[in-house]
């Protein structure tokens, strides 16, 4: 009934008027090309649906990435330790609204953020953060769930985990 | 003549009247001059803003809006996406410290207001409430730190609270008008107001306790019996009296009928929440059934032939959910009523009656003295004819309902904890019932799943039925140690050095609610995880009963395993919410008895010397209500950091530092006023963890103080890297932020920390002396008296 | 021995003690009995249920939610939709409630908070509160007849207020506890609830009334003078100070220091909203320059030299807006600091310097008696530096600006009153301004459009230049009476029985705020309409300022043209917010004075006096702010009517009857227990309208009563027909509803009516007595004594 | 920005996960059609961009309309007055919530409202008031904005009256 073009993962998150755009995987994957200085946010939830196979996969086309929550045993447990860092999220995000903040390698804020495997509400309060106060981040959601406070996101797909890889393969081919 | 002091008294010839003495003219009131009074005796909420604003400086506050729009007046409404303004001219950032100042308004109300309400029932049952003396035996002269601490009283008797009680409500009601359209337009003082609503909440809870204690003698102090804890120690042979909430008179009046009429035999009383815990300190005899989190399994499984509900934490649908399991309901405190009639002048038989007979589903007692007799009656005549049914779903029922299941998804995108029961049915249709029975403990109880589905599946009952098929319910038996209040003076005269020195390397306080995103086990884990490496472990509330669930291969609870002793290793049940203002209460002491600071009306020099020096920190891992907001920020207030689960960042703002910004961790130094660099310590005030894993190393990182000697810092320091390699793999990135010398690193490890000093870092060694040359940005002076009071430093210098 | 009484006491030979009376055990307070003590003195939450039903059976809550989700604790968000649950088991109408009770917190606590405010500053500013004595001279002997009846107190002084405020300030945090998520899961108690808190709003309101009278000596009573009103009358000649806001006492001292030091030609002192109005009691030199709806455009349009705001309805975005037009700002209150420093102990010229010098924006100075030479030499210095620039855009950039508005729209969907602005730019810049210039007085004022312009186009300005343009600022001016406070027991006495007899039809109360939907117009056709046709108007707040905005083609105001006697046609300032509390007096004084009713504590049997018996009927047409909650649902507890306008459905609650459900419309007969039928009067207890032709016939009929003696109900409805055919065009559909018997058909009318009652709806009528024979569902019976209350009935019937 | 299909009319006006579905004029022509009680429901906006002739024709048609604030003056003065009753639509919500409500001709409650010419944000409340408590009526709105508490509604068309007109008369074509 809703005339919401996507329904929210948590039914009842809906922010407000200015709500994610649910994004072809090909225009996501442009758009981090694109980007100057993205950071992939890999959360708990990375080991589930083989999101950290993907996760790696864009960490080594360069991509710095973040490890949060228990994510970066994951990443460890995988063997890939490249440029994939702990933080936590809650820190992470307070620094990013900062646009003066250094980055994790001293070269400054990042232009865009891109959540994966993240624990859904928590990611998108912190997502909320950043949409409401952080003009100068760029928000996308390459995660299962719809991210109504991401600019741009996936619409919900947590229950076709296939679908849900190719369509990562689709973002990481245009990276 | 006489000295007059303040209290309440007799005048003679006159008998029904008293009088107190309430305000001195032209001077503050001449009480027997237990300390002169400080700076700010019942301070108003701008008293203490300038300490406000230098917390705020060095942990602004971060929001994470839940909603975009507000709609708190009709001219709304009004779209503050991207921190725009509404029609008031209020910023995003301006309202989500204002829906925090809310929050804080209704938890520290509903500490406050259940404390009055506990005042009224009190002088109703005991009678005079200035005969009831505040005295908690000779182990304890600082009686109400907090108390003292905020108002300058030091209280006598039970009636010496009153005026601490009008004084919070008088700054409830001050700050509740700050809240109206078109007040506030800083954010900062919007927070600057949550912090004195948080701790007028604190100051609320130490009267709901002191009080409750007083006058229904509660035992203190350590070495507190086991008790029963969980669902499993339900006794259904009996007729089963559920308690729920937060007020205990009413409960307390149910002890004392069934003991008064010989009846232990016959009945059963558990309870869940914190009148659990306060009805066990007033007698033994009551079971903890269970915390937040198993309310509804606990009513659904059809445990209770009779609940009594008070007020705070309990299910606003409790009595169509007690209808389902045809379970009677009293509602014993007036802000819960449910629209039932009220009773209390009726006969007690016939109540029973009505109730008995399905007539109506419930009923209210106002008057505490009057629910013993009808819950104890009732629960007997229920008995019966509730124990002709069996409230687990029937082995076909269960299998019908899993097979009916379309995994369609709608429970799991109602579900706070996006549970996936879809492939829990999916499984149990096929007789596997493991990933069902596993949810039980993930599921916090809401029941928003099993009104979304749309095969009508029970699903709260599909849930219950797994998880008693593997023996989950009647397996969960535990033992808690009943609460014991405070900490003792001599304990903390004890713990002060070793708290100082580091041996003890801090107090952990997992407080507060059930609403954790990964179960008990976790709440379990952080108080192990510090016991066993020597910290003091404070519980109260949900988290100190969900505690009790987990065992050691020797089948032992940690309360078994572990003293609750305010010292090193002690894992100690405080008590239930309004008792954890004795883990303020106690970080005060230490100022006040290790570090002979007065306290009388002294809060800010007391929080300065706490942020500084008392190695505290508290964890709310399933932070839930609005009291958790209100009572986590009277924490930040005075100085103790805290930790939240994921779930909390739905509270919309927290308190970080930016280890980053070495302007930010400058203190002086009180003996000549020099500004000290002292790196990020406490790093963070109130921070939100994404997972148990994250949270063990955070908390260890936010017992560093300013005033760590060597010795403290090393311990602390073993704790923090060991614990990020033990669950985060790695040594942390900003370790050496905390190195101030080598003295400060843990001996065991002294060679491999510098060497890793040199080879990753880059700092100077002397290898042969094992000394640091150069590399720390913080320098460590053994005299170095760190305050972020001006007017605290001795002697400026030039 | 002398009898004690309650009260505060000196001690003999202890000069620095007071002694305050403060309880007598085990009976009430020995108070020379002036009444005997009624059933529920300072009734808790729980006391005055049994009445709040009988509300809330004829009048059940309808709730229209703005918002289908709940996140007010971690458990959520929760979709409520369709009436269903959240996480705590709370279902969307119990939602309704518990955000109508946090509403009717925050209102309450705005006044209770308020009045304690003003009372600690009272005490600072006059000494011993129980020196200034309650006495309104000798035409008002029931001085206080909402404390006498809610708590059974008789105030002798300033100080007997004190125990008044305690009870208000402990019941909000009773109620405010009640708002903690898993409380109250029945909106019917939720409502309750509101009903208390509403009652305590209409408290609080009283008291800080009563001592801001008492304490800076307001005058009391008609004839008072006519002042001058609008943005208009506004002297830019001088130096203009601008107070905005709710608390007098800062705008007092300003008062003082400028008559002091004999600057009345030098200084212009402009009021908005309540300070306006309160601080023009104080002193006439006050001019009351707009109530909220102009506020944005008092500050933009810069013509102030120095902004002083205290608390309450005051844009949150102040300092930013003031900075706009360089004017600075000083902050007299806690409730609302801005993040400024406060300045208190510094020395004014130092802070007046930092101000000119545009150091800082403004400052905080919380001593109301540090206000006024601040202000006054801020506003002296800031003139002839503001002066050189004129605030009003140039022809030149308004033509710019109108020229590169694109018609986006973006600015009518954010605003409020969905304005079409494009329209007005569009016709502007072919040099048309007469559309931009009419929306000047429909606009709030709220800015919402001007920050969501993708052009920048600054908004507010253009509407400000397109009215300056047409001379509607210049010219806002009109006379307001001075407010006049309470009303006085001889004119209850006087007006008693015409109100009973119908003489006088009604007594209608505009208060509140400005939210309109289609300007001040509506609100002074509304005080228009009913002065003309008898009834007692009696304003307050916004309403009473704007009523002054609009003369007839004499070219005078209401005010003018109409006494402001408590009588027929009297067209009254009553005073500010807190003062429409005198209102609520009105209608007790009438059970009191008129009735001989006792009062005292007994607020039940006063209420089903009214709302039986005095027609009163309440409007906000612009209700805006949680105090407008607070006070409508006071006046719901007491029987009182409210028409609201169709912002008001954004409250999300309303109580309305139901005509078409006879049984709803039974009362008991006092006189032997009959239970009659008396039809829907009042129809509604509180409803919103849609536009001023609907609202004015609706609050006609809101105003009949089921005591009304033919003569009365005759001559109302008459007003209700007449009103009908006037703005809705044709008499209305349930006019028979109200008829007894041809003795309530207005005289000149009867055989129309007749006509009418026998074609259209069949009744049958003797032509020759010119009676009704058959038809009327209500019987009128002279000695029918109405109430809603079994236990005033004197002779139960077997 | 905002992934809602369409935005209300005020601009914050979000009130959750269920949102009225924009909606073609011949469907919302049908629906009107098969509905056994409708009723229509014209507001204080009424005489404007043509409206209330088009109200005149769908009351022509058979459907009893209602005008609520001061639309029945409106009506009077195009002299149509054959099957119009003003009504406070305050009063009329809460009397269709109730599903034993009468109506207004005793014929009992109606099954489907359909709001022309409201005043936009006083209509939004109270087609919320039917939308949460009365699941017994249909909400239909043909009004020129997009109103979210409708079960299917016009999307914003109030800036193109010519083009809102025809899409009037789609719907009265259907009827
Ligand atoms: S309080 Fe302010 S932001 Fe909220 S609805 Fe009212 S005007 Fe808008
Ligand atoms: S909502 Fe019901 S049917 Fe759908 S997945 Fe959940 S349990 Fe199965
Ligand atoms: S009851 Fe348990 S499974 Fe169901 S929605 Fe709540 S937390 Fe999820
Ligand atoms: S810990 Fe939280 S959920 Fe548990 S009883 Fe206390 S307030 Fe309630
Ligand atoms: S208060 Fe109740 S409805 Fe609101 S978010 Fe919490 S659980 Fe959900
Ligand atoms: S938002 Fe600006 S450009 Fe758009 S219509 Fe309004 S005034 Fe014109
Ligand atoms: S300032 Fe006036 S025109 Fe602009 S949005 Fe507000 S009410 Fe509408
Ligand atoms: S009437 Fe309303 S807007 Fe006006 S001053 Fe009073 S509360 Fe504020």
């Amino acid at each position: 009934m809703a005339e919401l073009k996507m329904a929210p993962f948590d039914a009842a998150n809906i922010p407000g008027p200015k709500m994610g755009r649910v994004t072809a995987p090909v225009v996501l994957g442009k758009m981090i090309k694109r980007a100057k200085r993205p950071l992939l946010i890999c959360g708990s939830e990375i080991s589930e649906d083989g999101m950290i196979d993907k996760a790696i996969e864009i960490g080594k086309k360069g991509i710095p990435i973040v490890a949060t929550g228990n994510a970066i045993n994951r990443f460890m447990e995988k063997g890939y330790t490249d440029n994939v860092k702990y933080f936590s999220l809650h820190e992470l995000t307070n620094c990013m609204r900062d646009p003066e903040w250094k980055g994790l390698d001293g070269n400054g804020n990042y232009d865009t953020a891109i959540y994966l495997g993240t624990l859904y509400y928590y990611a998108s309060g912190l997502m909320s953060a950043l949409k409401n106060f952080a003009p100068h981040v760029t928000v996308l959601s390459i995660d299962r769930y719809y991210h109504p406070n991401a600019v741009m996101t996936f619409g919900d797909i947590w229950r076709k985990p296939e679908e849900y890889q190719s369509m990562l393969d689709e973002v990481i081919a245009q990276i | 003549m006489e000295k007059i002091k303040a209290g309440i008294f007799d005048i003679e010839g006159l008998e029904n009247v008293k009088i107190e003495i309430k305000e001195m003219m032209g001077e503050k009131m001449p009480e027997k001059e237990w300390a002169p009074m400080g700076p700010t005796p019942m301070p108003k909420m701008a008293d203490l803003r300038e300490w406000d604003r230098l917390l705020l400086k060095r942990y602004p506050p971060f929001y994470a809006p839940q909603c975009d729009v507000c709609a708190l007046c009709t001219m709304g409404k009004c779209d503050l996406t991207g921190n725009k303004k509404g029609a008031c001219g209020i910023r995003m950032d301006a309202m989500q410290g204002r829906i925090v100042l809310l929050a804080c308004l209704v938890g520290c109300s509903a500490h406050a207001g259940h404390g009055r309400h506990m005042m009224h029932d009190i002088k109703h049952i005991k009678g005079d409430l200035d005969k009831i003396p505040i005295d908690f035996g000779p182990e304890i002269n600082v009686e109400a730190p907090l108390t003292r601490l905020i108002t300058g009283i030091k209280p006598k008797t039970v009636a010496d609270f009153e005026p601490v009680l009008s004084y919070i409500e008088e700054n409830i009601v001050q700050l509740a008008d700050a809240l109206h359209t078109g007040q506030e337009g800083s954010a900062l003082d919007f927070e600057s107001k949550a912090y004195q609503m948080g701790m007028l909440d604190s100051l609320g809870k130490e009267v709901a306790d002191m009080i409750q204690m007083a006058a229904f003698k509660f035992p203190v102090g350590p070495d507190r019996p086991l008790l029963d804890m969980g669902m499993g120690t339900i006794d259904t042979e009996k007729a089963v009296i559920l308690v729920i909430g937060h007020n205990a008179p009413p409960a307390t009046n149910i002890c004392d009928y069934v003991s008064d009429n010989g009846l232990e035999d016959e009945i059963d009383i558990a309870g869940i929440c914190c009148t659990a815990i306060d009805s066990s300190r007033y007698s033994v005899k009551v079971k903890i059934a269970a915390a937040l989190g198993r309310q509804l399994r606990v009513v659904r499984a059809g445990l209770a032939d009779c609940i009594v509900v008070d007020e705070q934490c309990i299910r606003a649908d409790i009595i169509e959910q007690a209808q389902k399991v045809g379970t009677p309901v009293i509602c014993a405190n007036d802000k819960k009523m449910h629209n039932l009639e009220i009773r209390d002048g009726d006969d007690p038989d016939e109540i029973v009656k009505d109730l008995v007979s399905g007539d109506v589903p419930g009923v209210v007692l106002l008057d505490p003295l009057n629910v013993g007799e009808v819950a104890v009656k009732l629960a007997q005549q229920m008995k019966p004819i509730r124990g002709k049914k069996s409230w687990i779903l029937s082995d076909e029922d269960f299998k019908k309902y899993a097979e009916s299941c379309t995994q369609c998804g709608n429970c799991t995108v109602a579900c706070p904890n996006g549970i996936r029961i879809g492939d829990g049915h999916e499984l149990a249709a096929e007789g596997d019932l493991s990933l069902m029975a596993s949810h039980f403990d993930i599921c916090i109880g809401c029941g928003k799943c099993e009104q979304v589905c749309p095969q009508n599946i029970p699903i709260v009952d599909t849930v219950i039925k797994a998880a008693y098929m593997k023996g989950l319910i009647q397996n969960e038996k535990g033992k808690i140690r009943q609460a014991r209040g405070p900490i003792f003076d001599t304990e903390i005269r004890n713990v002060g050095a070793p708290l100082v020195l580091g041996t003890i390397p801090g107090i952990i306080a997992p407080v507060g609610c059930g609403n954790y995103p990964n179960g008990t086990h976790d709440v379990y884990l952080i108080a192990k995880e510090f016991a066993e490496r020597g910290y003091i472990v404070c519980l109260t509330g949900c988290m100190a009963m969900d505690t009790a669930l987990w065992k050691d291969e020797d089948g032992k609870t940690l309360y078994e395993t572990h003293p609750d002793t305010f010292d090193r290793g002690g894992v100690i049940n405080i008590g239930s919410c309004v008792s954890n203002a004795h883990i303020h209460d106690a970080t005060i002491k230490v100022a006040n008895i290790f570090a002979q600071r007065n306290i009388r009306g002294n809060y800010e020099e007391i929080a300065d010397y706490v942020i500084n020096r008392v190695g505290a920190c508290g964890v709310s891992w399933g932070a839930m209500s609005q009291k958790a907001a209100s009572i986590a920020t009277g924490f930040q207030r005075l100085g103790v950091p805290v930790v939240v689960g994921p779930h909390g960042v739905k509270y919309r703002r927290a308190f970080m530092g930016r280890k980053d910004k070495k302007e930010d961790w400058y203190v002086y130094d009180a003996r000549n006023g020099e500004k000290v660099y002292v790196g990020p310590v406490p790093e963070h005030s109130i921070i939100a963890a994404e997972t148990i894993e994250e949270c063990l190393p955070l908390m260890a990182k936010l017992c560093f103080r300013a005033a760590d000697t060597p010795a403290g810092r090393s311990i602390k320091l073993t704790h923090y890297m060991d614990l990020n390699k033990k669950y985060l793999g790695a040594y942390p990135d900003d370790w050496t932020m905390f190195v101030r010398g080598e003295t400060d690193l843990p001996m065991a490890k002294k060679g491999e920390f510098l060497q890793m000093l040199e080879s990753d870092y880059g700092w100077k060694i002397d290898w042969k002396a094992k000394k640091i040359l150069e590399g720390p940005t913080v320098k460590y002076d053994p005299s170095f008296d760190p305050t972020n009071l001006a007017r605290l430093i001795r002697h400026k210098k030039e």
